[in-house]
């Protein structure tokens, strides 16, 4: 079904799903908050890989599943693909999106904070906080693609790099 | 009833357990069919780990007959996320193409309900929408095609 | 496939028969029937013979032509006859003597020939002759006699030439070529004859000349024609032809009217078995086992619904299995010649072949499938019947009649038989007396069996377990539990690891029974206990209430549940007790036999009682109480109530019980439990799939692991439920239920406990209430034995057998051992030591016997504390000794136990530590000095070699002086007690001008940091380059003002230095200056410099003398002089001093040019005090002020 | 009164940018569901989804504002009209009707046939009395705040619970001349 809602539904329900866990549930326990929000996403990843693999073959192996990820999957959810993938051939895949639309929509200006999370506790109190929301908001993503891999029988471990914004990449480890 | 019908479907999960299993026979062969349901696990396995043996093609979801027993014949399919499904019809001729099509909407069926929010994956699928949808579709079977 | 005759199940062979000669029949059956292919023979003893056996196939032959109304299909001896009566030649053996005879013998074989001619040609069997040739006769075609006869006999015959063979059987060259010869040709002749008879019926196909309408004839025909190929071994043929007959077979159902309709099918089912059977062989035969699968499928499929009259459907299912059967054998026979069959699989576009399609196990498993069908059916025909008692003998004169698939009933008239068609009705009376002789069971246990194994061999588990399972129920509806009750166990376990709960109820129910039948209490009660907690509630499942075929626990459903559970539980209660069908004894539940069982964390009866227990704190104090909570699980559709409770520790005196206050009953019961702590709680109602939580506090005394074994629930009075039990930590979600979709509910309401509870803890040692003090101050000193008082303070804990362990350390972790390096000083190589324990203050050594000393090492020391009452304590001295400077870290830790007695009390530990720094006291410090104004001319001196490793140098004969320094190093000032240089033995240093000992007459006390110096002089007479000069010793102690605090005893302290080596060599050149000890101003003194050269050769000494401006002198600044051998050259200068005070002599230098050596006196030497005016004192005193002038330097 | 602005919003939904439905959906059930096992209790829920629907509902009328240029409306009725029309469909892409007026014009009903929050979503029986759309009703009070009207929003019907539609009551309570709340919940 062809269904469709105005982005700004998903967005601002995003915004406020990241926004009451960290803010309103677990406050104090941002460790906690993000547990929840990779789980929602795992949800979601889990679900939606289920649906966009009807009526297509079963993957042989894991590399068709990741490109699957970076094409069809990614397509489905934003409009465009994965720009680029990149693979050390011993488990790690590394999907970069060279503009990544819900980091480009988000309320903090992402320019303003300066790349990389684990760098910008250096960075005054207020970018800090933008970035911990920049990542809160990537657990979401993050989750996706976990759960989506593994409900096609991948069992990974995923993790989201902003070092260079508004670019994002998302560092897939298959649990051998 | 129908030419060609169906006398029961089944959803079985990873470690081969069944999550959905119905049958649709006015005989009382239920126990009879969760066997055969049971049974055609082994074909299954058999395609998938060794495809080129079996003539079915590489990696396809829908498996083919899996085989006949005395009164019926058993349809496998293999979904990308490792969730079998089967079909058990009378055995007159059944086209392949009425199974293809037949398992194409079951699948369909099968994953709007595992998108219900409250489904927990890898347990049983108790939905009633999901036993509607599956035993009207059931009833349509051949139908479509069947001359 | 036995049960076929053996004509049918083998190929044809070809059959030839051989008349006169008898003698030598045997050879030649024996040589055709080994021929490839082989060929049977008919031996006829007489000609007479060959008449007859023709004569009887005659009329049978005729009747298939000409007549009108056809009987059947095939006949039933057809086959038979052709493969035993029928020859396809016939031989004339003649022995030659015969022929060459006289004219009578020849007149008879020229009848005999005739009549047999006479007999052949209508059934156009080919002829042969044989002309038996004896040895000694000549050969006939080189004597005329025999030329002519020879021709004469073909012209009788009317042959060919080459069907006259020569036979001579007495040379065995010979006969070997002949028999060949016959050989061939009688193989050339059958086939002749089969393709002969093949035409002559495959004529009739095409021109129809039988009436058209019967279709039996066409299908017969068929059927022969191919058979004729098969003789003919030309399968492509066969296989065509029996198609062909199949086929139009099929078309005669529903068309021929010939015999009553049940009769009429079960003969067109029993040609087309036949017809079936041979196309099948001959397609396995060619390895095409897809075709041969496919052919199958359509037979199955053209017959299977081809069920006939009701009463009669017990026939269709018994030939429907043996169809099955038959090509599950062919299969067997064929599939071991072809290797791999799934490989063969064709995969036609509409009907691909499926993996077991190919494989004998799935066409067993079916046939056993319709055997079991025939069996139901059979009994119900069998009912009917017998209901309607016609079960006359009627049944017994009927036999198979001369059609295949016929039958008739047989009468005798007088002597003659007749066979009259029977009605319908009849033939299934005979059919089911037939049917009721055989025992059925056994031939499906048989055929499952089969499929079983081979499902088996290829891993098909699944199958092979269904297989099993059809077994089982065979084993068990003949009443053999023990076989079923194997089979069902296996196949549960595939079900409980797969979660196919409806199958695994089933299963369980025929368990059960077995249990009940075989009366083993405890079996019976854990399957119906497994039964009652499965996940089967009439949510979904409710459709499968309609099984027909269920177990005997009927369908499952949460009815059905609750029924066993409350069977199981009256029984384990005592309240009822299961009647027993077989034994007299009903299975009960009693005081002599009660009941008890055991739950692991793999048992299936985790679903009836799940123990979950976890401590609150994961480290606890001993004696401390905290909290633990039990949680039980159940998933019995039936709340129980359990009588009572008892938790099992490892350490067993933890264990406690906890009693149903419902139950006053079972108050009794817990008095045998003696000593154990008792909790009683409301109520011990296990309610379905709600966790029955407790909380109680525990405490331990004994430090180590405290951990939850079990839980075991009694109920009742002999029912006991012993539960492992399990941290919800690491619980795993319960077997089957986790399929089902329900909110699972955590053991403990406290989430962190129900994420990381444990069901073990960790009890603490008791805090030590004894100080341990380690009373020393450092630093220590390198040679003395430092001592460090130990006390043991007992506050609170009495100490028994108390133990004090001793540990030096090396602070920087190096060890305190070091092999490499081994001092002179210290015999072993150790740097600090301990080197004893000594007494407390005032007792002494000895006091502090071997008995409490357990042990002393190097670095380690074992002490046993006296038993000390509470306010007590007990003290020593650890006496350690350092080799060299190192700071150490000294453990000294005390075990002890508070409780006197010794088994169950547990140690107690104090540990202390301290770091000692060890220091060297004392720094002796050495330097060489020269005689004044007297300067050696040191050849070792001048190399320029680095002076570290070099030796101090003394010259020979010389005076030489040493002093020596010791240094106090230590913060704490030090009483020298004596200073002394100890001469080696070996040592060539002679005199000194002090005496060896010099004892001071009061220690000389050093304050940090002060230096006393001590002056030798040496000289040297002994030329070598490494003289020995002893060691130093010096003795000190710690100064005894500060002796109390410091841990250190009065006693002495010797520190030895060894003096390094001195190299002593006669030096070439002395220069002494010689002036007087002081000047006056302005009053003119001599100077003199005497070059004395001490060796035997003559030396050229460049000098010179440089300007002071504190002097005027007179003399050569520059020159050269020779100084002879062993002689001295002085040079004299006049000096004035024109200043006062210390003045510098006028700089001298001398060179030597032979060693191109140059010196000059150092500057001390040279140095003049210059009074202004000339002083006034005694010359006595002169001496003194140069000895301590000396000292002072 | 004369229309303001537009009268429906399909032309709107057609021109802002628009994203599968499966996401939001599934999100929405994911985080519901979520909620449902970290607070446990279902009121609880209930009352966490309306307090999102609210944020969100005060951040999005901007939007809404914006991108259907509806002058600020003052009169309730079309207020309701507006939102039931415009602003489902600009972002849920479906029309609701308003209906159930009552005599004063302070209270109707907004009526939803079509709702993508709850395709493929069917309620436990271990969850009723969860209201699963809350958030909606938060969204609505939370803008019409922003409008400066002080509204109390309840579910009527709901097809979760076996309705044949959902329904939710809009009842105006005071409407507060020209001031900004803005700082209200944060």
């Amino acid at each position: 079904m062809g269904r469709e809602v105005s982005e700004s539904c998903v967005d601002s329900l995003l915004t406020e799903m990241v926004s009451s866990y960290c803010d309103r549930f677990y406050a104090n326990k941002p460790e906690l908050a993000a547990r929840r929000i990779e789980a929602i996403g795992f949800q979601v990843g889990h679900q939606l890989s289920e649906r966009y693999t009807m009526e297509r073959p079963r993957f042989s192996d894991h590399l068709e599943a990741i490109k699957f990820i970076c094409k069809d999957f990614w397509s489905e959810l934003f409009k465009k693909q994965i720009d680029n993938l990149k693979t050390n051939h011993r488990g790690t895949f590394v999907l970069q999106d060279n503009r990544f639309r819900w980091l480009a929509r988000m309320s903090v200006d992402p320019s303003s904070e300066g790349g990389d999370l684990s760098q910008d506790n250096s960075a005054g109190a207020p970018e800090n906080k933008a970035a911990q929301a920049t990542s809160m908001h990537l657990y979401f993503p993050c989750g996706i693609i976990r759960g989506a891999l593994s409900n096609l029988g991948i069992p990974c471990a995923v993790s989201a790099d902003i070092s260079n914004l508004p670019a994002c990449s998302f560092v897939v480890r298959i649990k051998a | 009833m129908p030419e060609k019908m169906i006398v029961c479907v089944a959803v079985v999960g990873h470690q081969n357990n069944p999550l959905y299993i119905q049958s649709f026979t006015e005989a009382d062969d239920a126990l009879k069919l969760h066997h055969i349901v049971h049974c055609s696990l082994d074909v299954v396995d058999e395609r998938v780990n060794n495809p080129k043996k079996s003539g079915s093609p590489l990696n396809e979801t829908f498996l083919g007959l899996l085989y006949p027993t005395e009164n019926y014949k058993v349809y496998g399919y293999l979904t990308n996320t490792k969730v079998k499904f089967i079909v058990v019809t009378t055995d007159l001729d059944v086209r392949d193409a009425d199974v293809r099509n037949f398992f194409r909407r079951f699948h369909a069926a099968y994953v709007d309900a595992v998108s219900n929010p409250f489904h927990v994956p890898g347990k049983k699928i108790t939905s009633r929408t999901f036993a509607e949808r599956v035993s009207t579709i059931v009833k349509s079977f051949g139908l479509s095609s069947a001359g | 496939m036995e049960e076929y005759p053996e004509e049918l199940r083998t190929p044809p062979v070809s059959l030839i028969a051989v008349v006169g000669c008898p003698e030598l029949h045997a050879t030649l059956s024996r040589h055709l029937h080994s021929e490839q292919p082989p060929i049977n023979t008919l031996a006829l003893p007489d000609f007479s013979k060959a008449s007859l056996l023709f004569s009887t196939t005659k009329e049978s032959k005729d009747n298939d032509d000409h007549e009108t109304a056809v009987g059947g299909i095939l006949k039933r001896d057809w086959l038979l006859k052709h493969r035993t009566k029928v020859p396809s030649v016939l031989a004339a053996l003649f022995s030659y003597d015969q022929l060459s005879g006289d004219p009578a013998q020849w007149l008879q074989v020229c009848s005999l020939l005739d009549q047999l001619k006479a007999l052949l040609r209508p059934r156009n069997v080919k002829f042969l002759l044989l002309v038996v040739v004896p040895h000694q006769s000549s050969n006939p075609l080189n004597d005329d006699i025999g030329e002519d006869r020879m021709l004469a006999l073909r012209k009788r015959a009317e042959l060919d030439p080459k069907y006259i063979l020569l036979f001579k059987p007495d040379e065995p060259s010979e006969l070997k070529q002949s028999l060949q010869r016959l050989g061939s040709a009688f193989a050339e002749l059958a086939s002749a004859y089969y393709r002969d008879e093949g035409r002559r019926i495959k004529l009739r196909l095409e021109k129809k000349t039988f009436n058209s309408s019967s279709i039996e004839l066409h299908v017969r025909y068929c059927f022969k024609v191919a058979v004729y190929a098969e003789f003919r071994r030309d399968w492509v043929e066969a296989l065509r032809f029996y198609e062909d007959a199949y086929q139009t077979l099929r078309e005669m159902i529903g068309t021929s009217k010939r015999l009553p309709a049940l009769q009429r099918l079960v003969e067109i089912k029993t040609v087309a078995e036949q017809l079936h059977f041979k196309i099948s062989t001959l397609l396995l035969h060619g390895g095409k086992v897809g075709e041969a699968v496919l052919w199958f499928r359509r037979h199955n499929a053209s017959y299977r619904r081809l069920v006939g009259a009701p009463e009669a459907i017990f026939l269709h299912r018994e030939w429907m299995s043996r169809q099955f059967l038959v090509f599950a054998e062919l299969l067997d026979k064929s599939s071991a010649a072809i290797q791999n069959i799934s490989s063969l699989v064709l995969a036609t576009k509409d009907t691909p072949l499926t993996e077991w399609e190919s494989r004998p196990a799935y066409y067993y498993q079916l046939a056993a499938h319709y055997l079991k069908e025939k069996r139901s059916s059979l009994e119900l025909a069998l009912s009917m019947l017998e209901t309607a008692n016609e079960m006359d003998n009627s049944a017994e004169s009927v036999v198979p009649s001369a059609y295949v698939g016929q039958f008739a009933r047989l009468l005798e008239q007088g002597d003659a038989f007749s066979m009259l068609p029977i009605t319908d009705e009849e033939y299934i009376r005979f059919a089911v007396a037939e049917g009721k002789r055989f025992q059925d069971s056994f031939e499906i246990i048989a055929l499952l069996k089969k499929s079983y194994e081979s499902y088996g061999d290829l891993k098909v588990q699944r199958m092979g377990s269904f297989c099993g399972f059809q077994m089982a129920r065979e084993y068990y509806a003949a009443g053999d539990f023990t076989n079923a009750k194997q089979l069902f166990d296996d196949i549960a376990s595939l079900y409980r690891r797969e979660g196919w709960v409806i199958l695994l109820w089933e299963v369980l129910g025929y368990l059960r029974e077995c249990a009940r039948k075989r009366g083993t209490v405890k079996e019976f009660v854990e399957y119906s206990l497994e039964m009652a907690a499965l996940p089967v509630s009439s949510g979904i499942d409710t459709q499968s209430l309609r099984f027909k075929e269920c177990g005997p626990a009927g369908p499952a459903s949460l009815a059905e549940r609750e029924v066993i559970h409350k069977e199981v539980f009256g029984l384990v209660c005592g309240e009822s007790e299961l009647p027993q069908v077989e034994s007299r004894n009903n299975l009960q539940i009693t005081g002599d036999n009660p009941l008890h069982l055991e739950i692991d964390l793999v048992s299936p009866l985790r679903l009836v009682l799940l123990a979950s227990v976890a401590f609150h704190e994961q480290i606890i104090k001993p004696s401390v109480s905290t909290l633990i909570t039990i949680s039980l699980l159940s998933q019995l559709p039936v709340s129980v109530e359990i009588d009572q409770l008892e938790l099992q520790f490892n350490q067993s005196d933890c264990n406690f019980i906890i009693m149903n206050a419902q139950r006053p009953s079972s108050a009794a019961t817990s008095d045998d439990k003696q000593g154990h702590r008792v909790e009683t709680s409301s109520s011990l109602a296990l309610a379905t799939n709600k966790w029955l939580r407790f909380t109680y506090d525990i405490k331990s005394d004994q430090s180590g692991k405290l951990e939850c074994i079990s839980v075991i629930a009694k109920i009742g009075t002999h029912f006991t439920i012993c539960c492992r039990a399990e941290s919800p930590a690491s619980m795993e979600d319960l077997p089957l239920w986790k399929f089902e979709d329900r909110v699972e509910t955590s053991p403990t309401k406290d989430a962190a406990l129900a994420f990381n509870g444990q069901k073990a803890a960790q009890v603490e040692e008791p805090d030590p209430q004894v100080d341990l003090y380690l009373g020393a101050s450092g630093p220590a000193f390198v040679g003395e034995s430092f001592m460090v008082p130990v006390t043991v303070i007992s506050m609170g804990h009495a100490v028994y057998s108390g133990e004090l362990k001793i540990n030096l350390v090396d602070v920087k972790g190096g060890g305190l051992f070091s092999p490499r390096e081994a001092e002179p000083y210290s015999l072993d190589s150790h740097h600090v030591e301990l080197v004893g324990i000594s007494g407390p203050q005032g007792e002494d050594e000895s006091q502090l016997g071997t008995d409490e000393i357990k042990k002393i090492q190097k670095s380690f020391g074992l002490v046993s504390v006296p038993s000390l009452k509470c306010g007590e304590s007990w003290s020593c001295k650890l006496e350690i000794k350092w080799h060299r400077p190192k700071p150490v870290m000294l453990f000294v830790s005390l075990g002890y136990s508070p409780q006197s007695n010794e088994s169950t009390a547990q140690k107690v530990n104090v540990h202390k530590s301290l770091q000692i720094e060890g220091k060297t006291a004392i720094l002796i410090n050495h330097q060489f000095m020269l005689p004044f104004r007297r300067d050696p001319l040191l050849l070792s001196r001048i190399k320029p070699v680095s002076d570290s490793d070099q030796p101090a140098s003394l010259p020979l004969n010389e005076i030489s002086i040493l002093i020596v320094s010791a240094k106090n190093s230590a913060e704490v000032p030090l009483r020298l007690l004596s200073m002394s240089l100890q001469l080696d033995n070996d040592s060539v240093v002679r005199s000194y001008s002090t005496p060896h000992e010099v004892e001071d007459l009061d220690p000389a006390l050093l304050v940090p940091g002060e230096e006393f110096k001590k002056v030798f002089t040496v000289i040297s007479e002994v030329n070598s380059s490494k003289l020995r000069l002893g060691t130093m010793c010096v003795r000190w102690r710690r100064d005894s003002g500060t002796e109390e605090q410091s841990g250190s005893t009065v006693t002495s302290v010797l520190t030895e230095q060894i003096l390094p080596d001195v190299n002593v060599e006669l030096p070439p050149l002395v220069v002494s200056l010689d002036c007087p000890p002081y000047a006056i101003l302005g009053d003119p003194f001599t100077y003199l410099i005497k070059i004395r050269n001490q060796t035997q050769l003559l030396q050229e000494v460049k000098f010179s003398l440089g300007d002071a401006q504190s002097f005027v002198l007179s003399g050569s600044h520059i020159d050269t002089v020779f100084v002879l051998p062993k002689s001295e050259h002085i040079l004299s200068y006049k000096l004035v001093p024109l200043a006062s005070g210390v003045q510098q002599l006028p700089r001298f230098s001398v060179t030597c040019v032979r060693y191109s050596a140059g010196f000059l006196p150092s500057i001390a030497a040279s140095t003049i005090f210059v009074f202004p005016s000339k002083p006034h004192f005694k010359v006595a005193s002169v001496r003194d002020r140069r000895t301590e002038s000396l000292v002072a330097e | 009164m004369a229309p303001v602005g537009p009268r429906t919003g399909d032309a709107i939904f057609s021109n802002v940018e628009r994203v599968n439905a499966e996401l939001f959906t599934l999100t929405y059930g994911a985080i519901v569901r979520q909620l449902l096992t970290d607070l446990e209790e279902v009121e609880e829920v209930n009352k966490q989804l309306d307090q999102m629907g609210y944020n969100i509902g005060i951040r999005l009328i901007d939007e809404f504002l914006a991108k259907s240029n509806v002058s600020r409306c003052i009169d309730f009725k079309e207020t309701a009209e507006t939102i039931a029309k415009v602003g489902f469909k600009m972002f849920l892409g479906v029309t609701a009707s308003v209906t159930n007026w009552d005599a004063d014009g302070t209270c109707c009903s907004i009526v939803l046939e079509d709702n993508p929050l709850v395709d493929f979503v069917e309620l436990p029986d271990t969850c009723q009395g969860l209201y699963y759309c809350n958030i909606l009703s938060g969204v609505i009070r939370g803008a019409l705040e922003m409008v400066s009207m002080k509204t109390e929003v309840t579910w009527v019907r709901d097809m979760l619970r076996g309705d044949d539609a959902f329904e939710l009551q809009v009842k105006l309570l005071k409407q507060v001349p020209e001031e900004y709340p803005y700082k209200d919940d944060e």
